[in-house]
């Protein structure tokens, strides 16, 4: 069982890495020039590719890579010059915690707005809060940033628009950047958090067992806590997750909109440049993030519900 | 044996889920429908009545506010917004019909066959799916569209191969869940062959989960183009779409917000119109 | 040899940590026109016997013949056909009943004209009258009427066995008499043999004239079913029949 | 046999109609009267659709939060009336002193809560020390016939069988110390063998702890020689009332007799075709008039139709056996007055 997972995982991986290594080859025109200008010399554009191999076959450039990033070397950035892997540990923390600090606003949002609707299905709490959830799922979250903007900053005039500063140079400055992107994340997040997880209640609420354990006496709100949120909480564990899968890349929305330097807006501009040493690193990286978010998620499975632990009956 | 109490009410499907006071066609149903015949036809009517101009610049009226003449006003170089937006509809509702296509196509038909086969075709299929699943997908695409040159075709296309997974997931679990439905069994030892009990008994089974979906897809699809071209891979200028004309008002955020602002309210208000129809929808023609 | 004959049959699952024998040896007949009862609880292999009898299950090892031929998926009549436990979920809830009775005979190619006179004579037969249910989908009937669909249906095949597979063990009692009858009737009418998987030993009084008593994929006891019910010779037998609470 | 003086439940007329989220209602109960006086066992009968388990929930006061229920009639426990009560004073007033098993033991255990924290949760108001909670758990355990109690109580319900787990939902309704036990068709979705030890193991604590018990079923035999009255049920309404050898040996109502002679006997065989009576259960979201088992009645003439029978005492049988049919009215309309049953006072 978790050898053939382990296998698949591999042959994905191992699938993503022909595709990443491929994408040079759909590149019309030559990507020497494309990337150093129409300038360069022939012996600049020479040494370019044989640097880049980039019109070997796929199975041999990942292999190349997989030998060079196992030194260490994601190579570098042609547009920068530094290092793709030093270009990622500066970056990655900054999307982290924004994603981070944006799961847990949203799990914050979610647990007593879910807990509370699924309480009473039909109530105008209820009522109101699916309301709110079904107009944010449905916009788009660069629109709910711009509009987070027009509001707080434009506006009002509370928070700073864009931008991101350093903790270690101004800790207040650093928080008071991160409200508007922290929010956003939340909020678009918590829309579709609250939606599967009320849904998941109210399935749950409605089995015999819960009936049960009511026939015994057992108050609701305890009966919510303790009996109802756990075999709840499958799909909600797997969108967080999930969530966290997207740390490289999938912030390049809200990173562009609040102008933050993670691994999103490294992500937006590599591909503008044809950077390829920094786009194949992201890609191949991303994927490996969203096999390991899963695997998480798997286990948490099992720490939830006990049937999953020895195959299901 | 029969003991479960078979009163109505006690056999309804756990209904709760849903908003309520549905069963009817509400104001608010028309309301999206009509809003969005309205647009789609003037996205339409924008190919051939010059009177829908996106491109003519008017340097006498830059950055003009809302206005009987400039509906939705004009942006920095007095092209009006709201012929520029609806000629920017477009490239969504190409773009989402050419992706539900080919995720209905082509991720429907994987997942059934898949689930219906099990086997090395469902190994097949689902290593497919864990693939697509675990590639960035907006990432790939904007890569993609960089190197190949943006298009409708090529951006349509190439998110309906993202949308492949979500499909041929949901038809693989709806399959698997009617594949030993005692139904398709009894068709079996009948004498119906694989294809034949695909065709009469798997797919019809499988429609009402696939096409609940597609609204969600379609929403999807507007959404991932409308962020393409917010982050500049979408169509190029002057070509307008949505998320090149949100984006571009950004930098007159506080002296003209109308030009972010009102495509961004008609981009929210389509997706929140396929959103309530389709949750309308998939809430009333669920069997009684 | 004709009739239904499985010789030492064996059907394996995979199971975490494992391999589960749900049906290990197993031989039994069924001599045409005969109805066999097939009584066992949960776990003793009688469902897994059944769809492996119709091919619905894969067999590890064993035979199991029709008058001396393997068990193949049907063509035309004188096959398998089976009747299953639950009576809604084994017809298709998008056709109508008409379609649903008529399947094998468009499966078959018979012309429409014939096929829809052919399904109104079977619903007439089973006590549906066809201008009161031709046109009803399964979700406007009761459990009983919806079996009596799945007999039908099954009948129209023409097979010279029919299993049936707990089929009235989901219904109430004021129904369950009902189709009893119906497949003592129609059965004995055609003269197709019958494999009646139950767990309720009185209705396999009733109905059967011999019984196979199953436990963990084993047949324990078979026989006459007057004999084995009034003198039981194997322990397990004897416990099951005692526990039947009666009146 | 034992004096019931004081009705520990008394259900009085009552009618309760159900409505769903998509409005569609039922009228699942029609003017049932009930009383069952303290250690007595009284058993419900009927098929789907006759309000059996309906009736079992609203005494709880245990309806799915989606279900809208309009109920009229009485319900009093011990003397305190329910019917009327928020579903939270409801459930206060009764408090222990009731509770359910339930039918589908694999469905009525929360598969991610260890046994033992789910039998106790009956017990969580009281203040107890964990020493004395882990006492009572173990006697529970113990009481319901599972050895090996410490693994059982840190076991989840999908490690044990389906009769441990029957057993561990006996348990987690005895945690309260109850006095009157709901059985919502609690051997239905066993095997004939464990029913048999689950039913002996039920009428075991009844007579220990003096457990008044309703018990729920579709089955008139289960009955025989457990319960000490029988109440049918057909399509919301009570068909026949009365002692169970009474019912069982000469039942009044044609429905009753119906239900007896439909089941194939196992012991005394009799040649097919089974007797069988025409049509299909009524539905409950149209309204009836008449007797609801007219239209499936071979006895029923026009009036059966048309005008509800009144509940009559059976002629030539013991005080208390009562049936709702208009053959008994006339029946008890020739016959001689009720005899008196010796040693027996109802009332």
């Amino acid at each position: 069982m978790l050898l053939t997972r382990i296998l698949r995982s591999v042959v994905v991986l191992a699938l993503v890495g022909l595709l990443t290594m491929a994408l040079p080859s759909l590149t019309t025109g030559n990507p020497a020039i494309a990337a150093l200008g129409m300038e360069a010399s022939r012996e600049q554009i020479a040494e370019f590719l044989s640097r880049l191999n980039l019109d070997d076959p796929a199975p041999q450039r990942l292999a190349a890579w997989l030998g060079n990033a196992a030194q260490g070397d994601l190579g570098s950035s042609l547009t920068t010059g530094r290092e793709v892997a030093e270009e990622i540990i500066t970056r990655l923390p900054i999307t982290l915690e924004l994603l981070a600090l944006g799961q847990v606003l949203a799990l914050a949002i979610t647990l007593p707005v879910a807990m509370a609707s699924a309480w009473r299905p039909g109530s105008i709490l209820d009522r109101f809060a699916t309301t709110v959830a079904f107009v944010l799922i449905s916009i788009p979250v660069f629109v709910l940033g711009l509009l987070a903007i027009a509001l707080f900053a434009v506006m009002l005039n509370l928070l700073p628009a864009t931008g991101w500063v350093h903790p270690l140079d101004d800790p207040v400055g650093h928080v008071r950047h991160l409200v508007l992107p922290v929010l956003t994340v939340g909020l678009s997040e918590a829309a579709v958090l609250v939606r599967v997880l009320r849904a998941d209640l109210i399935t749950t609420l409605g089995q015999p067992y819960v009936m049960a354990a009511r026939s015994r006496g057992m108050s609701l709100p305890r009966l919510m806590l303790t009996r109802a949120l756990r075999p709840s909480s499958l799909s909600t564990v797997t969108l967080v997750g999930l969530g966290f899968g997207a740390v490289f890349g999938g912030s390049a929305l809200i990173e562009t909109v609040f102008a933050v330097p993670g691994m999103g807006r490294l992500a937006v501009s590599a591909i503008g440049a044809r950077d390829f040493p920094v786009i194949e690193a992201i890609i191949i990286f991303s994927a490996v993030a969203v096999l390991l978010a899963m695997a998480i998620v798997d286990f948490l499975y099992t720490r939830i519900d006990p049937r999953t632990r020895r195959g299901r009956s | 044996m029969a003991a479960v109490e078979q009163t109505p009410a006690a056999t309804a499907p756990h209904a709760a889920t849903q908003t309520y006071n549905r069963r009817r066609v509400g104001g608010l149903d028309l309301l999206c429908l009509t809003y969005l015949v309205c647009l789609a036809t003037g996205c339409l009517l924008s190919l051939v009545l010059p009177q829908i101009d996106a491109y003519g610049q008017d340097f006498t009226a830059v950055l003009q506010p809302p206005s009987p003449e400039h509906w939705f006003g004009t942006d920095s170089n007095g092209r009006d917004i709201f012929d520029r937006t609806l000629k920017g509809g477009l490239s969504s509702i190409v773009v989402a019909l050419l992706t539900v296509t080919i995720g209905i196509v082509v991720g429907g038909g994987l997942g059934v066959v898949g689930g219906y086969l099990g086997g090395v075709a469902d190994v097949v299929v689902g290593t497919l799916l864990e693939l697509l699943l675990s590639l960035p997908g907006l990432i790939l695409v904007m890569v993609v569209i960089t190197l190949l040159g943006p298009g409708y075709w090529t951006i349509g296309t190439l998110i309906g191969i993202f949308m492949i997974a979500p499909f041929a997931r949901i038809a693989r679990s709806a399959t698997l869940a009617v594949r030993d439905r005692s139904f398709v069994q009894a068709s079996r030892l009948l004498g119906a062959g694989p294809a034949r009990a695909i065709v009469t008994e798997v797919i019809p089974s499988v429609l009402p989960a696939v096409g609940a979906y597609a609204f969600t897809a379609v929403t999807a699809a507007v959404v991932a183009e409308g962020s393409l071209s917010f982050l500049g891979f979408g169509l190029q200028p002057p070509e307008p779409s949505w998320g090149g004309l949100i984006s571009e008002g950004r930098t007159h955020l506080g002296t003209a917000p109308w030009i972010t602002l009102a495509p961004s309210m008609v981009l929210c208000a389509t997706i929140l119109s396929v959103n309530l129809l389709g949750q309308r929808l998939s809430t009333t023609t669920r069997q009684p | 040899m004709s009739g239904l004959v499985v010789t030492d049959l064996h059907v394996r699952y995979r199971v975490p940590g494992g391999v589960l024998d749900a049906v290990g040896g197993v031989s039994l007949a069924v001599r045409p026109g005969s109805a066999v009862g097939l009584v066992g609880e949960s776990g003793s292999g009688k469902s897994s016997l059944a769809r492996a009898i119709v091919g619905l299950t894969p067999i590890f090892s064993g035979s199991i013949l029709l008058d001396g031929q393997p068990v193949a998926p049907r063509r035309g009549p004188g096959g398998v056909q089976m009747v299953f436990q639950d009576p809604i979920g084994s017809l298709n809830p998008s056709r109508q009943v008409i379609d649903i009775v008529a399947e094998s005979l468009t499966i078959d190619g018979v012309r429409r004209a014939t096929r829809r006179e052919r399904a109104a004579e079977m619903l007439t037969e089973v006590g549906l009258p066809p201008n009161l249910f031709a046109t009803r989908r399964p979700g406007q009937l009761s459990g009983g009427q919806a079996q009596r669909v799945a007999i039908a249906r099954a009948l129209l095949a023409e097979p010279a066995v029919l299993v049936a597979d707990e089929p009235v063990s989901g219904v109430d009692v004021s129904v369950q008499a009902g189709l009893v009858n119906l497949l003592h009737r129609t059965t004995s009418k055609s003269g197709a043999a019958m494999l009646f998987v139950s767990h309720d030993l009185a209705i396999v009084r009733a109905l059967c004239d011999d019984i196979v008593v199953l436990k963990n994929g084993q047949v324990r006891e078979a026989g006459r079913t007057n004999a084995v019910i009034d003198d039981p010779q194997d322990s397990y037998t004897r416990e099951l029949i005692e526990a039947v609470p009666e009146i | 046999m034992t004096h019931h003086n004081h009705p520990l439940l008394s259900v009085r007329g009552l009618s309760v109609g159900l409505s769903d989220v998509d409005g569609r209602s039922a009228h699942v109960l029609e003017d049932v009267d009930l009383t069952v006086a303290a250690s007595e066992s009284v058993g419900l009968v009927g098929e789907s659709g006759s309000g059996k388990s309906v009736l079992a929930r609203t005494v709880l006061g245990l309806h799915p939060r989606t279900t809208h229920i309009t109920a009229q009639g009485g319900i009093s426990f011990a003397g305190n009336e329910l019917l009327g009560l928020t579903p939270r004073a409801h459930r206060q007033t009764l408090g222990t002193d009731v509770s359910m098993i339930f039918q589908d033991p694999s469905s009525s255990l929360n598969p991610v809560v260890r046994v033992g924290a789910q039998i106790l949760e009956a017990t969580h108001r009281r203040q107890s020390s964990a020493h004395q909670r882990r006492a009572l758990l173990t006697g529970l355990l113990e009481s319901v016939g599972l050895t090996d109690v410490e693994r059982i109580a840190r076991a989840y319900p999908s490690e044990l069988s389906g009769g441990q787990r029957q057993r561990v939902g006996i348990a987690a309704a005895l945690a309260g110390a109850p006095r009157l036990l709901m059985a919502d068709e609690p051997t239905t979705a066993l095997d004939v063998s464990v029913q048999r030890t689950i039913l002996d193991l039920l009428d075991q604590l009844r007579h220990e702890r003096s457990l008044a018990m309703i018990h729920v079923t579709h089955d008139l035999a289960l009955l025989s020689g457990r319960s000490d009255r029988i109440i049918v049920l057909y399509a919301g309404r009570v068909m026949e009332d009365g002692p169970t050898p009474q019912v069982l040996t000469q039942p009044a109502h044609p429905y009753t007799r119906a239900l007896m002679e439909m089941r194939p006997r196992l012991r005394r065989p009799q040649p097919l075709p089974l007797p069988q009576i025409r049509g299909d259960l009524p539905r409950l979201d149209q309204p009836r008039t008449g007797c609801p088992f007219a239209p499936r009645c071979a006895l029923a003439d026009t009036r059966c139709h048309s005008e509800r029978p009144p509940t009559t005492p059976v002629p030539e049988s013991t005080l208390g056996h009562v049936a709702a049919c208009w053959r008994t009215v006339e029946a008890a309309a020739l016959a001689v007055p009720l005899r008196e049953p010796a040693g027996r006072s109802h009332p």
